[in-house]
């Protein structure tokens, strides 16, 4: 089941990388992040099946950092929206060029 | 070692668990409002932990659901409900024709790289050396399934493991710090 | 007068004293800046005059025993002096004169003096860093014309440049920022080329011996070794240097901006000494370090060219100039054409042609632009079609003009026409067709400057401003201030031997030493050409 | 200064000769007094702080009126005398006076060592320029030829200096007319006793830089200044010929000396390129100093300087410069026929084309101006054809008559000018047609004008017709068996083109002698146009304004017999070219192929009979179609018509330099080299092009940086695709 699975994460990624590049609310944006991250850890865990458990080692440590990414995104998104009322990233642009 | 003895079964099972985690991927990106997303992506995660067992890895099947499932996207949902995010109608959240359309293609063009290059040939240097190729970790009696797991965590990857909780404890410090009230803020 | 400068010694510490010096004269000038800093602006003005004026005298009089002491007839290097500085690299604190160097340096130091009594007047607000960097400009100038390190020429290279870059960008004209900058970017893209061939020909002294060593003496050693791949680059390098400071044709674009914008002490000492930089580089270390190269019949007639093509085009344009200033620029640039011309022409008589026109340049550009100071500072106007008459109302610098001019000009019996027909008949037996050419450009200068002294001193006296000028001709500053380069234009017109014998044995010495490393290329081609 | 006496072997080395460089340091001397006269008398250092602008200034603006203000008044001659006019008038003409006397004794001494002075006297004074191979010592060379022109200018140079005292005398800036005329003289001699071409040169330039400075004396007037610069570039254009020729000399003979050039040009083949290119270059100097045809534009416009400048410099002394050099380098000429015929050719044209502008001016100097011209061109002619001695016969001729003429119209202008002044009346006083009658005024310079003009048409016994008669003689006798005939110009051989320079020859003789009857019938017969008011102040000059032109007026009658030809003379024919023989002899037969010029007897007759008959008829046409009663004054004259306009307008020659020459090259260098190449090409493009780039690709740098999330993750993606790419293709 190795090439079907990695195909999968394969389609999950692309289908969070179209989210990702789709979307304009902040909230949604991270949640296809999330799943891109998913899409790896699936393929991390086809791969341990091949490589030994350190595949699945790292999915703990992607699912430690997602997290700690996601608390901290999502409370800059609360500050952000307490400032300015919306999480439409286009709006967002303190930092033009 | 499963699909040695009943490849039928075990192989509808995966596919099945694919399809619909692709379908609800779709539909997570496609929703409209934020709270249908959330759950959408939530159902991909269950999927996905089915798949992990499927795949003899049981304990991060339960950690997917446990962390992942239960305790982010529940975070997620709630400070969607926070920022009373919810109404589909203000929020012409997904941007026009063109750019999805660009989207797509990229998407696409992603998928037919990873394909092109999982056909190639893995260069030798990459090969998994025969002492890897070791019978998939067999769930011994003493550690159970956490075994196979829980041993490089603590011998090899044990500085990773300590960084990753520093890095936890940095996150929770900061998502506090941001999370703070404005006036305070100002206060000092 | 031998007896004595060897009594006192005079050749082993002169130079590094006349390095040394004027930076002391600086510190004198920046503590006295500070600790007078309740005065008026005038009398601060008066006092910073005064000492930079007594620093560059005691300079002048200083340097004036190298004319004795400076034994030209022999190879090696006079008052030579040489420290370590940084052992590592084998970078020395080497100076040394040849004949050629001691013209150059007499002519700094001399200048120095005058280029102070010249700003006077002129500059009223700043007086004390302006002199400060006047002085420490001279240190740079004179250390570039001594060094015989390779490191520490590029030190005083940029030694010099940097106060040049603020006295025009601060008491400069409406357009300074620009022109300085332009100036300041220009040479610095030419000097780092060079600071690239220089690191370059330590790296091969070290291939070749084991240790890095920047000295002059072992560079020209390596000329010998033979072709060295790569040098061409270095010869490039170093050529485009200097051609930009020359300046040659084509980078000659910084200089009517630097000199219509600098004050008048900046516009003196940049053309009558600064500019000399280009052609004593080319004479000292881009021809000799790489003699076959700079000698291979491709490289010489693009050099030789640029060199006609700069003098033509020079005086043509200066032919249709509005700003007096600006003419005399361009008419550097035709001038200084000349003794590129000369340079590559590599005869004895094109030689000391070059070395002539350098000294002649500098003395009669020199008075040039002092003299545009001195009605700059009645008019304040540079425009030749508001002057017109001032023969009748200002006699005295109407003759002063008229003489200067003349000599600008190459009218024989000034020191020009010397400089000009050496040039010319030398590098006629080599190179026929562009001393033909370079012939013509003595009737557009006659053409240029004559009508410029015209519309300045001759039509009728209409403009009520220059009526006013009646009572206010040359003052006595002006006057002691011109003097001496008045008579030094008809002392070098009419008896120029001194001077040719002094530079006479570097000259000579140079050309043999390029036509030997010439002739053994040519054998080395016809006899390569068999294996 | 060591007068290395090496040539002490020299006949004349222990005689005065030997104090030759007196005779040039005089001048200079003068020049220096008068200089600092004129400038301590003009010179008021300004204040100490120039830029203190404080309005008119105080007393000393009322001091510095009288001196050198009066400059700019429009006219100069009454602004008041200027104080040390006495001293200047003495030393001046003094100066000059005690050299020609110098000149005279070293003459005697030279003619008393008679025929032992094969070899010229050469005295080298001190090292002018020691490097390399070439050596040039300011040395002074004393024969023969050098001789007779230091004998012309410092004469005629004494007499005019004396004639200024009067003109000039009341002029502002006198002591610095007599500083610049001085500063002339110096380097007129200097160009006559140099003894190598680098000397002559400083000479040459010298005497330019002197005619700028004196041309444009009263610059106040634009007219005047533009005058003195043209003249010094075109002076330029000829001293750029000279220079060429001299890098030829010194590449191929490697010596710029007289005696090593001779001794250079005998190893040089008959007529070869290289002697040719060098005689060329040298006559395109020559042009250019003595005013032939392509470069004689300067010299009418010289006029515009004082009139005893012109008689000096622009007749008697500086434009025979180019006669002296050709006679000086007769060894090489003599080598190239090609250059001669050029020469000869070049002569005869100048002298036709100026005599029909002649024909046709009204300003008294602008006609003698382009009679100088023309009478130039037979001195060319003479030394063309290889008639050395007859070529400096006519210089020193012409000389005596030309400086005459020139000092009789400057004592007229004077007597019209103080006439205009007396009444106020502010009118042309240079012009003919307010002229007229003269003659019962200014009866001394009439008939003394009346000599040179009689002299210098040809008419026996006065000394224009022995030197204009030998220079054709000499044409004819060489338009057979000579080099000259033998060679061949531009293809036509030289025997055609000698007969055809012979025929320009006398059209120009018979031109010289209508205009110059017309200027006499308009000046000095005929009624006065002047105006009643003016004719009480006409009269005669002072005494020492017109006793020089009675000196001037014997040398002319009586010059002709110094070179009789041996026709008529007998024992005392030929003296000058006996005197000349050892200079140039040795030329002149290597042209005439080993014999002198042995006309038949018979045919001299016929030559001479020509020469007088056509001067008789250009003076017999003249008296009788003009009809000097008919002019009127300037003010009510009609404009010229047809022909006669172009020649008044001198065949619209300056107006064709200026739009073919110099308003392209101005036009060329503002627009395409300054405008286009200079700040378009190189500043625009190059130095603030990169400047340009520079930012440019700074601000598309700031284009990705906008600030919205959205940018980042498409750059983050595509970038990934394109590693991907990278990837799966290789």
């Amino acid at each position: 089941m190795l090439a079907e699975s990695l195909a999968l994460s394969a389609v999950l990624f692309t289908i969070g990388v179209v989210g990702v590049l789709t979307r304009r609310n902040a909230i949604i944006l991270f949640m296809c992040v999330e799943l891109m991250l998913n899409a790896v850890n699936l393929s991390f865990v086809a791969l341990s099946t091949l490589y030994g458990a350190t595949g699945q080692v790292f999915v703990i440590f992607v699912m430690t950092v997602a997290a700690a990414e996601a608390a901290v995104g999502l409370a800059i998104i609360i500050a952000i929206f307490r400032h300015r009322q919306t999480v439409h990233l286009d709006d967002i642009n303190l930092l033009k060029g | 070692m499963d699909n040695t003895f009943h490849p039928l079964f075990y192989g509808f099972h995966f596919y099945l668990f694919g399809l619909i985690a692709i379908a609800s991927a779709i539909l997570f990106v496609t929703r409209k409002s934020p709270v249908a997303a959330a759950l959408w992506l939530i159902n991909v995660m269950f999927c996905l932990a089915a798949l992990y067992v499927m795949l003899d890895a049981q304990f991060i099947g339960a950690i997917q659901v446990l962390v992942y499932a239960g305790a982010i996207m529940v975070v997620f949902l709630f400070v969607v409900m926070l920022l009373n995010l919810g109404q589909p109608n203000d929020l012409a959240d997904v941007r026009g024709t063109g750019p999805r359309i660009a989207a797509g293609a990229v998407g696409l063009a992603i998928l037919a790289e990873v394909m092109v290059l999982a056909r190639s040939r893995i260069p030798e240097g990459y090969a998994p050396t025969a002492a890897a190729n070791l019978p998939a970790p067999a769930a011994d009696a003493a550690g159970g399934v956490i075994a196979p797991v829980a041993g490089p965590l603590f011998r090899e990857h044990l500085l990773a493991f300590e960084l990753t909780s520093i890095l936890l404890l940095a996150a929770i410090v900061g998502a506090v710090v941001i999370g703070k009230k404005q006036g305070a803020a100002d206060a000092r | 007068m031998h007896a004595f400068l060897d009594g006192i010694g005079y050749n082993g510490w002169i130079l590094p004293v006349l390095l040394l010096f004027p930076l002391l004269g600086a510190l004198v000038l920046v503590a006295d800046a500070r600790r007078f800093s309740t005065g008026t602006a005038v009398e601060a003005m008066g006092r910073s005059r005064s000492i930079a004026l007594w620093v560059c005298l005691a300079e002048a009089l200083l340097s004036l025993g190298l004319w004795w002491s400076v034994d030209v007839s022999s190879a090696a290097w006079q008052a030579a002096v040489t420290l370590p500085w940084i052992p590592q690299w084998g970078v020395r604190f080497a100076v040394g004169l040849d004949g050629i160097a001691l013209m150059l340096v007499l002519l700094t130091t001399c200048l120095m003096p005058l280029a102070v009594l010249g700003s006077w007047t002129s500059i009223r607000e700043r007086t004390h860093s302006f002199y400060a960097l006047l002085l420490v400009l001279t240190t740079g100038m004179l250390g570039v014309f001594m060094a015989l390190d390779l490191v520490l020429f590029y030190v005083m290279w940029e030694v010099m440049l940097i106060p040049m870059y603020l006295i025009i960008g601060i008491w400069g004209g409406q357009r300074r920022l620009y022109a300085s900058v332009k100036f300041f970017l220009y040479t610095m893209v030419g000097s780092l080329l060079m600071l690239v061939a220089i690191i370059w020909i330590g790296m091969v002294v070290r291939r070749v011996t084991g240790a890095p060593d920047f000295s002059y003496d072992t560079a020209l050693q390596l000329a010998r070794l033979g072709p060295i791949p790569g040098a061409f680059w270095a010869f490039l390098a170093f050529a485009l240097a200097f051609a930009v400071k020359v300046p040659m044709w084509p980078f000659h674009t910084w200089l009517p901006d630097a000199h219509v914008e600098a004050p008048t002490a900046g516009s003196v000492i940049l053309a009558a000494i600064m500019l000399k930089m280009g052609t004593f580089g080319f004479v000292r270390f881009a021809v000799p370090l790489f003699p076959e190269i700079a000698m291979a019949p491709a490289v010489r007639s693009v050099f030789l060219a640029l060199a006609v093509i700069g003098i033509v085009y020079g005086a043509l344009v200066a032919l249709v100039q509005p700003d007096f200033k600006k003419l005399v620029a361009y008419s550097s640039v035709s001038h200084l054409g000349f003794v590129m011309l000369g340079i590559f022409a590599m005869t004895v008589e094109a030689m000391q042609g070059a070395l002539m026109v350098t000294i002649s340049h500098g003395i009669s550009t020199g008075a040039l632009f002092l003299l545009i100071g001195m009605i700059y500072e009645r008019r304040h106007t540079r425009l030749l079609a508001d002057y017109g008459g001032l023969a009748s109302v200002m006699p005295l610098f109407a003759v002063a003009l008229t003489i200067v001019a003349l000599s600008s000009i190459g009218v024989p019996g000034t020191n020009g026409f010397v400089g000009e027909f050496l040039v010319l008949i030398g590098s006629f037996p080599t190179q026929p067709w562009y001393a033909v050419v370079a012939a013509t450009s003595v009737i557009i200068a006659a053409a240029y400057l004559l009508w410029a002294v015209q519309r300045i001193l001759y039509n009728p006296l209409t403009n009520p401003e220059n009526q006013a000028l009646r009572g206010r001709d040359l003052n006595w500053r002006e006057l002691g201030l011109l003097a001496p380069l008045l008579l030094a234009i008809v002392w070098l017109g009419v008896y120029p031997k001194p001077v040719l014998q002094k530079t006479e044995a570097a000259a000579s010495r140079l050309v043999q030493q390029v036509e030997s490393a010439r002739m053994s290329q040519q054998r080395a081609q016809t006899g390569g050409g068999a294996r | 200064m060591h007068t290395d006496l090496s040539a002490s072997g020299h006949p004349l080395s222990d005689t005065v000769a030997a104090l030759a460089w007196l005779i040039l340091l005089l001048p200079l001397l003068g020049f220096v007094a008068n200089g600092l006269l004129s400038l301590t008398a003009a010179a008021h250092p300004g204040p100490a702080d120039p830029s203190a602008d404080h309005g008119h200034g105080d007393a000393s603006h009322g001091h510095a009126h009288t001196i050198g203000h009066a400059a700019d008044h429009d006219d100069a001659h009454h602004a008041g005398r200027h104080p040390a006019a006495k001293w200047v008038s003495l030393i001046g003409p003094g100066v000059l006076a005690v050299a020609f006397g110098f000149a005279l004794v070293t003459f005697l001494a030279m003619r008393g060592a008679g025929e032992a002075i094969h070899a010229p006297y050469v005295l080298t004074l001190f090292d002018w320029i020691p490097t390399g191979a070439l050596q040039i010592p300011v040395a002074l060379q004393l024969d023969q030829l050098s001789m007779v022109m230091v004998l012309i200018i410092t004469g005629i140079g004494t007499l005019i200096h004396l004639f200024s005292v009067g003109y000039m005398q009341d002029d502002p800036g006198y002591p610095r007319y007599f500083a610049y005329l001085n500063l002339f003289v110096f380097f007129m001699l200097l160009l006559v006793l140099g003894a190598s071409y680098p000397l002559m040169f400083i000479g040459w330039e010298g005497v330019g830089l002197c005619s700028y400075l004196l041309i444009g004396f009263w610059f106040s007037e634009e007219a005047n200044a533009n005058a003195g610069k043209k003249a010094f570039i075109v002076n330029r254009i000829g001293d750029f010929g000279f220079l060429v020729a001299m890098f030829l000399l010194f590449a191929n003979l490697g010596s710029l000396s007289y005696t090593g050039v001779a001794a250079g040009a005998a190893g040089l083949e008959m007529g070869g390129a290289l002697v040719t290119t060098i005689c060329l270059f040298l006559f395109l100097g020559a042009t250019g100093k003595s005013a032939q045809i392509p470069l004689y534009v300067w010299l009418p416009d010289a006029m515009a300087g004082p009139t005893p400048v012109s008689a000096l410099i622009h007749a008697a002394t500086m434009v025979t410069a180019g006669v002296y050099m050709i006679a000086r380098s007769a060894t090489l000429f003599s080598l190239a026929p090609a250059a001669q015929l050029t020469v000869a050719v070049v002569g005869a044209l100048t002298a036709v084309f100026a005599a029909t502008i002649g024909l046709k001016q009204w300003d008294i100097k602008k006609v003698l101006a382009y009679s100088t011209v023309s009478q130039l061109g037979y001195m060319f002619v003479g030394v063309g054809v290889g008639a050395y001695t007859a070529g400096v016969f006519h210089l020193m001729t012409h000389a005596f008559f030309k400086a005459l003429l020139f000092l009789g119209s400057g004592s007229v202008i004077y007597a019209m000018h103080q006439a205009y002044h007396a009444t106020h009346a502010h009118a042309d006083a240079q012009d003919m047609r307010n002229m007229g009658g003269l003659r019962r005024y200014m009866p001394i310079t009439s008939s003394l004008m009346w000599i040179a003009t009689l002299a210098i048409a040809g008419i026996p016994p006065f000394s224009g017709f022995f030197s204009k008669d030998e220079i054709l003689a000499a044409v004819f006798a060489r338009t057979h068996h000579s080099t000259l005939a033998e060679a061949t110009w531009l293809g036509i051989p030289g025997s055609v083109v000698l007969y055809g320079v012979y025929a320009l020859g006398l059209a120009a003789a018979l031109m010289t002698a209508v205009y110059m009857t017309r200027m006499m019938l308009y000046t000095f017969h005929g009624p006065n146009r002047t105006g009643p008011a003016e004719q009480g102040h006409l009269r005669e000059a002072p005494w020492i304004m017109t006793g020089p032109l009675v000196v001037l007026g014997v040398l002319s009658a009586v010059g002709g017999f110094l070179n009789l030809p041996a026709l008529f003379g007998g024992g005392m024919s030929e003296i000058l070219h006996h005197w000349l023989e050892p200079v140039v002899g040795e030329g002149t037969l290597r042209v005439t192929l080993g014999e002198a010029a042995h006309l038949s007897h018979a045919t001299e007759y016929a030559l001479i009979g020509t020469a007088v008959a056509i001067a008789v008829i250009g003076i017999a046409v003249a008296w009788t179609r003009l009809k000097p009663a008919a002019l009127v004054p300037v003010s009510e004259s009609p404009a010229e018509q047809g022909l006669a306009r172009t020649l008044l307008n001198k065949w619209y020659v300056d107006e064709a330099y200026d739009r073919v020459v110099v308003q392209p090259t101005l036009g060329v260098s503002r627009t395409v080299l300054w405008k286009g190449l200079d700040t378009g090409i190189i500043d625009g493009l190059f130095v603030n092009g990169a400047g340009f780039l520079a930012r440019g690709l700074g601000w598309l740098g700031s284009q990705l940086q906008t600030g919205r999330v959205g940018t980042y993750a498409w750059v983050l993606v595509l970038g990934a695709v394109a590693v991907l790419a990278g990837f799966s293709f290789r």
